[in-house]
């Protein structure tokens, strides 16, 4: 669905990912995990279209995306979530979710289209699914940080994407809802959608993920099965330590 | 020849205007992304509390000598008048950019309209030093003497700017606050008193330049300080919002498209100059402009 | 795993750094904190735990100023509800806060420097415990990674001699192998500092907390030893909604 | 009920306007629109102390005529001619069938029409626009206009064949009216006229004075209007221009006589009215009229003056009545503080004389000297019939 | 990090607090938040209502003395109040840009002076019938505002203010300068008074250009109403918030802020159309960049993002502008001291004053203010 071949970013004479290569089928979970600064996030941003490589080829749904824009991309059926949350902050948490399901239809800023509020049930239900039920009318910028990352994760959602790409998508959830959240991501795989995370919750990965592909320094460490990955040495020395 | 330096030097000086009358605005967009709309009335603060210094002052006295208590005047006046008006007006709206913004547009409209009421709206003339009004003869064109001044001055500001905003704490607290000001708060810094401080810094430059322009036109008047600041902001979005070198680069580059359009070009297009030039910046970096705060 | 419990942690007899008297926030016509009491002793670590939520950043953000309280709050004894944040942090709290707040447009360099303005990145303790920042001290912060920014949040802190350390989620963000040091440097500066730690990494909490408070709905529900609560898994599935040991696998 | 009319007043009584001819007795309304404050209040406000000693001059200090008082009724536009417009239509609503004022042309612009759409007198006062004249039947004026002070201008240059003149003027409707009016002229008479425009946004002005140095004109007329007036006169100076070219310019009000700066007395002026211009029964009658208001006399005071005696004799011929006001005033013929004065019947152009005037330094001030005066048919403008 | 929209959304919310805005935020509430039924109704009759009235207003031949120059259904009055309606309707239609996509645009004079001049020269000088005219005009300024914005959009936030001042400006100089002698520079351009009806010439027929006035209002209210009911409103809200967020949705946002540009430029050329026929010409006053900040200031003033902000905002500003005149030469002032005077009979003075008092204490507009004291009392 999504790949990435030979993909390189160079920023300021700094070399942040280099040739990297990787694709995500239809119905896979790609794990992406790699220590703090190795580059995921700038991967992310690469494959949704908010950056630019600097060499390489992105292709989505086997054709050529490296120079669409991020807009292009999401009409495409491209959805991701941002490991910081980028929201709506001066709208409801519901409203945030009906803007991201009416942006996936057709004609999303029509002018001669009235917005409807039949989407109201689906906002709901969104809501209930990421466990933020009753939150919908609060407005996004006073929900606590958790909830932040839950409407996130919703609105990624909300546009039944074929490509889904998630940053971080467990940071700061609390224990309780993380099995909760893990389940529905893996229903959303399991419905045929191509879904890369990052994700630093390693139990959350190694439940999860069909691959795992680790970044180290810009370049992939290893790629293959979970169990696989994370018994190799290198990886257990770069990311997984005494892990807790 | 004796054209091209005449229009050189005096576009330089031009440009040394501009930078002067930009660079508090700059520095208090660049600081706290406050756009002051107010930085013309305090101009024309400084211009007229100069302009009543020199008046109050002994005629006996050599008009330089009353210029330069002039200008320390409207220089303290300004920076009076910043302080003022951080305190009162933009601090308790320090989450309301907008808010912040359009209080200073109330003030410059009432701002003018109060020194219209007080001194009426003609323009009153100034006193200037006899050496500054004279001229020097160089490569065959007589350059007025007071561009030197405007030149002098402006290099002297923008070397104190830059000095105090990268070699100080000041400067770092400042560049700290702009970004997240409860966040300097939190790490135990009393960040108000430094936004004070940067806006009377605005507030002295705006003076200084009102002074500066007063003697530049030969008068003070209200729209004064209005009329300059048009290009004062053009400058500012020109130079990369908020960059001082970019403001003191394209002050220089604007006094002199100016100038040199406005004598080689056709009236119309020399008219037009420093809007094409934005244009033409405009499209072909349009990321130079997204400046500090993008 | 180490035992940390041979440490003197208990803190009883010596007065508490920071106290709480029903303390309250509203925001407009929401009530957020509705009369949270508790007690953080001299020394070790207290957790703050609680779902999503439930006020427990409000709480860190009431202490310091950051939210508009009402109720008592005493540092080292003495009243600070009424302190301006500046004050507080400068009386000796230091403030880790949830979302980082690095400042983007400073280098990393200049980030340090704000509060230990002679020694910036040179710092030892930056250069022990995090000489990726060392590296980058020239970088502008904004483009540091997510976990580069947080490290730059809690370097930040360890700068200066702090009476009382908040800290929202340290290592929410962090790689494991990250998480495993930094839940070293906090216990170890917690054998100095007292520390409140907000923290939704249970392993952690039960590695370096020796007293929880656990909050729902804005309202303190459970008070006690850290290592009760992990001891009774009923208790901690009835607060917390999730048994620690089943975490502790992972 | 059924509404009745729109905007009719609630008991059918006197219609909007024309509550002036019936009732004897009730006073006769004038409206004034000009500007008090803005950047032309000091020209309002001259107007205004005018207009004040020349009703008083005109009705022998009675304020009535044939027994009915004039009641003014005044109105600020700021110099926004939406408002103007706004205020001229309240005028007329409220039955004023003479409206006086208009500070500048653009305000008199577009009011005039508006007397024509209403049928009502208009007076435009300082307002110099060449377009006011011939504007339409209902349209007059009390002060000078554009091609008059060219005229005067000219007239300096004794014989002007074969002579280089150059126009400094501002780049918008006030300049160009101005290089317009001087290339009819003086080009008419033989004179080569080149035209240096400076755009409004220009800051620094020697460019400029190097062009005209460069064209070296025997005159050069200049034409500016407002801001930066000083910057210019010095840049003029430092460039030299003086040495080699007889420079021209009109005389403004007292305020600004301080602004020429060293060159003032290098200056050869135009002017159309200033203290000490001319001296008789109005004259004088202007000069005590403004004393009692504490004022003195100023450029503008005439046009105010003017357009009292203009308004009163409007009143003692017509009584009220457009039509007769409008035939009463056409062709009328008398004394203003300037001298004699004639409205041209074909356009409503008003004849008059014009003065020229040096400044000459008196301690710390500077104040005009009459020069020379010139009879009104020496610079009256050619006819533009109404549209 | 701040951006410069950043700074623009905190125009709707101060510290927390929603805006109070009508029925029309970006998204309607959810069910369960809705207004209750009575109150819901009324708020949608309030409208209708208010137009009733307005409509009405030239048969009540009532004198309101102090407020209005003589009878309300008085030539003066009428014309007061229909340059205040058509400038509110303007306000409306820069509330598109600004309280609705947060587009801090400092050009939008331009656009009205181009609805206004546009119908003048087409009028006069090209001598077209008056319908077409106007479709001349209204074509050509939205034409003028697809490559101002095609060009202006390339840049955000503040820069983007100062780039539509640049423009806006440059548009300035152009008509001052009367180039072909068809603006009239500063002293502006007269309508054609045999091209327009006579039932819009005449001060006996204020009535009616009151009426038109009006009937602008509406179009201007039912226009923003449905594009803000409509994706595209709700588009970019998404993009006044959230840039970055939108664009992953794939809201493309460069168009959304065209498409914002252009609709409310084009309510604004037509604001200008009505307002040169209002007024009888075209003057240059609609080109200055103070016109563009007074609209700036209507807006905030009524509270951006909301229709009765917008509108109110424009019509108290003109109201007070044209009024505050009558204040100052009032005998009011007359005690007081010299300098007090004269500072006080400027009525720029007061407006500023009065405007940066409407910031302070009312951050979200007097419509802002207002619904906070309804609520305030409903709550208890
Ligand atoms: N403009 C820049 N200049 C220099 N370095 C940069 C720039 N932008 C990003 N980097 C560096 O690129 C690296 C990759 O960053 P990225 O955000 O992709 O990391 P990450 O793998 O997501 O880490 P984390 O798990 O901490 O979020 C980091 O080391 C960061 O410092
Ligand atoms: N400014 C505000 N206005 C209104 N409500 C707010 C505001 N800030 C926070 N809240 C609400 O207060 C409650 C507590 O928030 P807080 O951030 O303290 O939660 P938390 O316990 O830290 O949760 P998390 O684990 O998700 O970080 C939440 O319901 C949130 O929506
Ligand atoms: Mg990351
Ligand atoms: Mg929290």
């Amino acid at each position: 669905m999504i790949s990435a071949q030979a993909v390189g970013w160079k920023v300021g004479g700094a070399q942040i990912l280099d040739d990297v290569s990787l694709t995500v089928g239809a119905g896979e979970l790609l794990g992406i995990i790699g220590p703090n600064g190795a580059g995921k996030s700038s991967f992310v941003n690469i494959l949704s279209g908010v950056t630019r490589p600097s060499s390489g080829r992105i292709t989505l749904q086997d054709r050529d995306v490296t120079q669409a824009s991020a807009t292009r991309r999401a009409r495409m059926g491209l959805a991701r979530s941002f490991q910081t949350s980028a929201l709506f902050d001066g709208l409801t948490a519901g409203e945030n979710v009906r803007l991201a399901v009416q942006a996936s239809g057709a004609a999303p800023f029509s002018p001669f289209r009235a917005a409807g509020s039949a989407t109201t049930g689906v906002i709901d239900s969104l809501l209930d699914r990421v466990r933020m039920p009753g939150r919908a009318a609060t407005l996004a910028r006073d929900l606590s940080h958790g909830d932040r990352r839950k409407l996130e994760l919703a609105m990624s959602l909300a546009s039944e994407p074929a490509v889904l790409l998630l940053d971080e998508p467990m940071a700061g959830v609390s224990a309780e809802d993380v099995d909760g959240l893990t389940e529905i991501i893996g229903e959303v795989r399991d419905s045929g959608v191509a879904v890369a995370m990052v994700e630093h919750h390693m139990h959350v990965v190694l439940g999860l993920a069909d691959r795992v592909a680790v970044l180290h320094h810009g370049q992939l460490l290893a790629v293959g099965a979970p169990t696989e990955v994370t018994s190799d040495e290198r990886v257990q020395q770069a990311y997984l330590g005494e892990a807790l | 020849m004796s054209d091209l330096v005449l229009l050189l030097a005096t576009g330089l000086g031009l440009g040394a205007l501009y930078f002067i009358a930009a660079s508090g605005l700059s520095l208090i967009y660049g600081l706290m992304g406050v756009l002051n709309f107010a930085h013309g009335a305090f101009m024309t603060a400084g211009a007229y509390a100069a302009w009543l210094t020199m008046g109050a002052l002994p005629t006996a006295w050599p008009v330089a000598g009353r210029l330069l208590v002039g200008i320390a005047a409207g220089v303290c006046v300004g920076a009076l008048v910043g302080l003022v008006v951080e305190v009162v007006l933009i601090r308790p709206l320090y989450r309301h950019h907008i808010q912040q913004v359009l209080v200073t547009v109330g003030l410059s409209l009432a701002g003018v309209a109060a020194a219209q009421g007080i001194w009426g709206a003609d323009p009153r003339a100034v006193d200037k030093p006899v050496w500054m009004s004279g001229t020097t003869d160089v490569l065959g064109a007589r350059l007025p003497n007071d561009r030197f001044v405007y030149v002098l001055v402006a290099g002297l500001l923008f070397a104190g700017l830059l000095a105090l905003l990268h070699l100080t704490r000041l400067g770092l607290v400042i560049r700290a606050g702009v970004e997240n000001r409860t966040m300097v708060e939190a790490l135990g810094i009393n960040v108000h008193r430094t936004f004070t401080v940067v806006f009377a810094l605005g507030g002295a430059a705006a003076g200084l330049a009102g002074v500066l322009y007063s003697q530049y036109a030969g008068a003070v008047s209200p729209a004064q300080g209005g009329s300059l600041l048009i290009f004062a902001f053009i400058v500012v979005v020109i130079g990369g919002m908020g960059s001082l070198t970019g403001t003191a680069v394209a002050a220089v580059v604007v006094g002199l498209v100016q100038q040199l359009a406005n004598y080689y070009a056709a009236s119309g297009v020399g008219d037009l100059s420093v809007v094409l030039l934005l244009a033409l910046v405009l499209l072909l970096r349009p990321t130079s402009l997204k400046g500090a705060t993008a | 795993m180490t035992d940390r419990n041979s440490s003197p942690r208990d803190g009883a007899g010596t007065a508490p750094v920071l106290e709480l008297d029903d303390v309250h926030v509203r925001y407009g016509g929401s009530h957020i904190l509705q009369g949270v009491s508790f007690e953080v002793p001299a020394t070790g670590v207290t957790a703050l735990l609680g779902r999503n939520g439930v006020g427990k950043t409000t709480t860190l953000k009431a202490v310091i100023g950051l939210a508009p309280r009402s109720g008592r709050i005493l540092l080292q004894g003495s009243e600070i509800q009424t302190t301006s944040t500046a004050k507080i942090v400068r009386g000796g709290i230091g403030y880790v806060p949830e979302d980082r707040e690095v400042f983007g447009g400073l280098t990393v360099d200049e980030n340090l420097r704000l509060v230990a303005p002679d020694q910036g990145v040179e710092a030892p303790v930056v250069g022990r415990l995090f000489p990726d920042l060392v590296a980058r001290r020239g970088q502008r912060a904004g483009t540091l990674s997510g976990g580069q920014q947080q490290m730059v949040s809690l370097a930040r802190v360890l700068l200066r001699d702090n009476a009382l350390l908040l800290i929202d989620e340290p290592t929410k963000g962090l790689a494991p192998k990250l998480v495993t040091e930094v839940a070293d440097v906090l216990a170890e500066v917690a054998r100095t500092t007292p520390v409140l730690l907000v923290e939704q990494n249970l392993p952690l909490v039960r590695r370096i907390a020796d007293r929880v408070v656990v909050l729902d709905a804005g309202r303190v529900v459970h008070r006690g030893a850290a290592a009760d609560l992990v001891a009774d898994a009923d208790l901690t599935r009835e607060l917390l909604g999730v048994s620690m040991r089943r975490e502790g696998v992972a | 009920g059924s509404p009745g009319q729109p905007g009719a007043p609630a008991d059918n009584g006197t219609a909007g306007a024309g509550g002036a001819s019936g009732n004897s007795g009730a006073p006769y309304k004038v409206g004034l629109v000009y500007s008090k404050s803005g950047p032309l209040a000091t020209y309002g406000q001259q107007y205004r102390q005018g207009l004040t000693a020349g009703i008083d001059y005109a009705t022998k200090g009675t304020g009535a005529v044939a027994g009915r008082t004039i009641s003014i009724t005044e109105q600020d536009d700021a110099g926004d001619p939406a408002k103007a417009v706004a205020s001229a239509t309240d005028l007329i609503g409220q039955g004023n069938t003479i409206i006086a004022g208009s500070t500048s042309s653009g305000v008199a612009l577009q009011v005039a029409p508006l007397a024509k759409d209403n049928k009502v007198l208009f007076i435009s006062g300082p307002a110099a626009a060449d377009a006011v004249t011939g504007a339409n039947r209902y349209t007059f004026r009390s002060g000078r206009q554009t091609y008059q002070d060219v005229a005067t201008a000219g007239s300096m240059l004794g014989d002007v064949k074969g002579k280089k003149v150059t126009v400094l003027a501002q780049d918008s409707a006030f300049g160009k009216a101005n290089v317009a009016a001087v290339t009819a002229v003086l080009g008419a008479k033989g004179a080569t006229v080149s035209s240096v425009e400076v755009p409004a946004a220009a800051t620094d002005l020697t460019p400029f004075a190097t062009k005209v140095k460069g064209a070296a004109p025997d005159l050069l007329f200049v034409a500016w209007a407002g801001a930066n007036a000083t910057a210019m006169w010095t840049t003029l100076g430092q460039q030299g221009v003086f040495d080699t070219t007889k420079v021209v310019t009109g005389l403004d009000i007292k305020a600004t006589h301080a602004l020429f700066g060293e060159v003032a007395t290098k200056i050869n002026f135009l002017s159309h009215f200033f203290e000490g211009a001319a001296d008789n029964a109005a004259y004088q009658a202007l000069e005590a009229g403004l004393k009692k208001q504490g004022a003195t006399v100023d450029l503008f005071t005439n046009d105010g003056f003017v357009a009292g005696q203009m308004i009163v004799h409007a009143l003692e011929a017509g009584g009220g009545d457009v039509e007769k006001m409008v035939t009463s005033l056409e062709g009328w013929k008398f004394d203003g503080p300037k001298g004699s004065l004639e409205i041209r019947a074909e356009d409503h152009a008003l004849l008059q004389p014009m003065f020229t005037a040096s400044l000459k330094k008196d301690g710390s001030n500077v104040v005009p000297q009459l020069v020379d005066t010139l009879g009104a048919e020496a610079v009256a403008p050619p006819v533009t019939p109404f549209k | 990090m701040t951006s410069p929209t950043d700074h623009l959304t905190d125009t709707h919310t101060s510290s927390g607090e929603v805006a109070v805005d009508d029925d029309d935020t970006a998204a309607p509430r959810p069910a369960g938040q809705r207004p209750q039924g009575r109150a819901h109704l009324l708020q949608r009759l309030l409208p209708v209502v208010v137009l009733a009235v307005l409509a009405y207003l030239p048969y009540v031949p009532v004198e309101v003395p102090g407020l209005l120059p003589g009878r309300v259904n008085g030539p003066g009055s009428l014309q007061l109040l229909a340059t205040c309606l058509v400038v509110g309707g303007i306000a409306l239609s820069y509330d598109v840009l600004f309280g609705r996509t947060g587009l801090l645009s400092f050009g939008h004079a331009l656009f009205v002076a181009a609805g206004s001049y546009l119908l003048t020269i087409s009028l006069s000088t090209w001598d077209l019938p008056l319908p077409l005219a106007v479709l001349a005009a209204l074509g050509l300024s939205t034409l003028l505002a697809l490559v101002v914005g095609a060009v202006a959009l390339r840049v955000g936030g503040i820069a983007f203010a100062m780039v539509t001042l640049a423009f806006a400006q440059a548009a300035s100089i152009i008509v001052m300068r009367n180039p072909g002698g068809v603006t009239g520079g500063e002293e502006g351009r007269p309508l054609d008074r045999d091209a327009v009806p006579d039932l819009l010439v005449g001060v006996v027929n204020a009535p009616y250009r009151y009426w038109l006035a009006l009937g602008f209002v509406v179009v201007a209210w039912v226009a923003v109403t449905l594009l803000v009911r409509s994706r595209a409103g709700h588009a970019m809200a998404a993009v006044r918030e959230n840039e970055q967020r939108a664009a992953v949705l794939g809201l493309g946002t460069y168009r959304v802020r065209l498409l914002a540009l252009v609709a409310g430029s084009f309510l604004g050329a037509l604001g200008g159309v009505v307002h040169a026929l209002v007024l009888g010409g075209s003057n240059p006053h609609l080109t200055t960049s103070e016109f563009t900040l007074s609209l700036l200031v209507m807006v905030v003033l009524g509270g951006a993002g909301s229709r009765w902000g917008a509108l109110l905002g424009g019509v108290l500003y003109t109201y007070a502008d044209a009024r505050l005149v009558e204040v100052s030469s009032s005998a009011v002032l007359q005690g007081l001291p010299d300098v007090v005077r004269q500072v006080l009979s400027q009525p720029l003075f007061i407006l500023g004053v009065f405007f940066i008092v409407v910031v302070y204490f009312a951050p979200s507009g007097l419509t802002g203010l207002g619904g906070r004291l309804i609520r305030r009392s409903g709550s208890r």
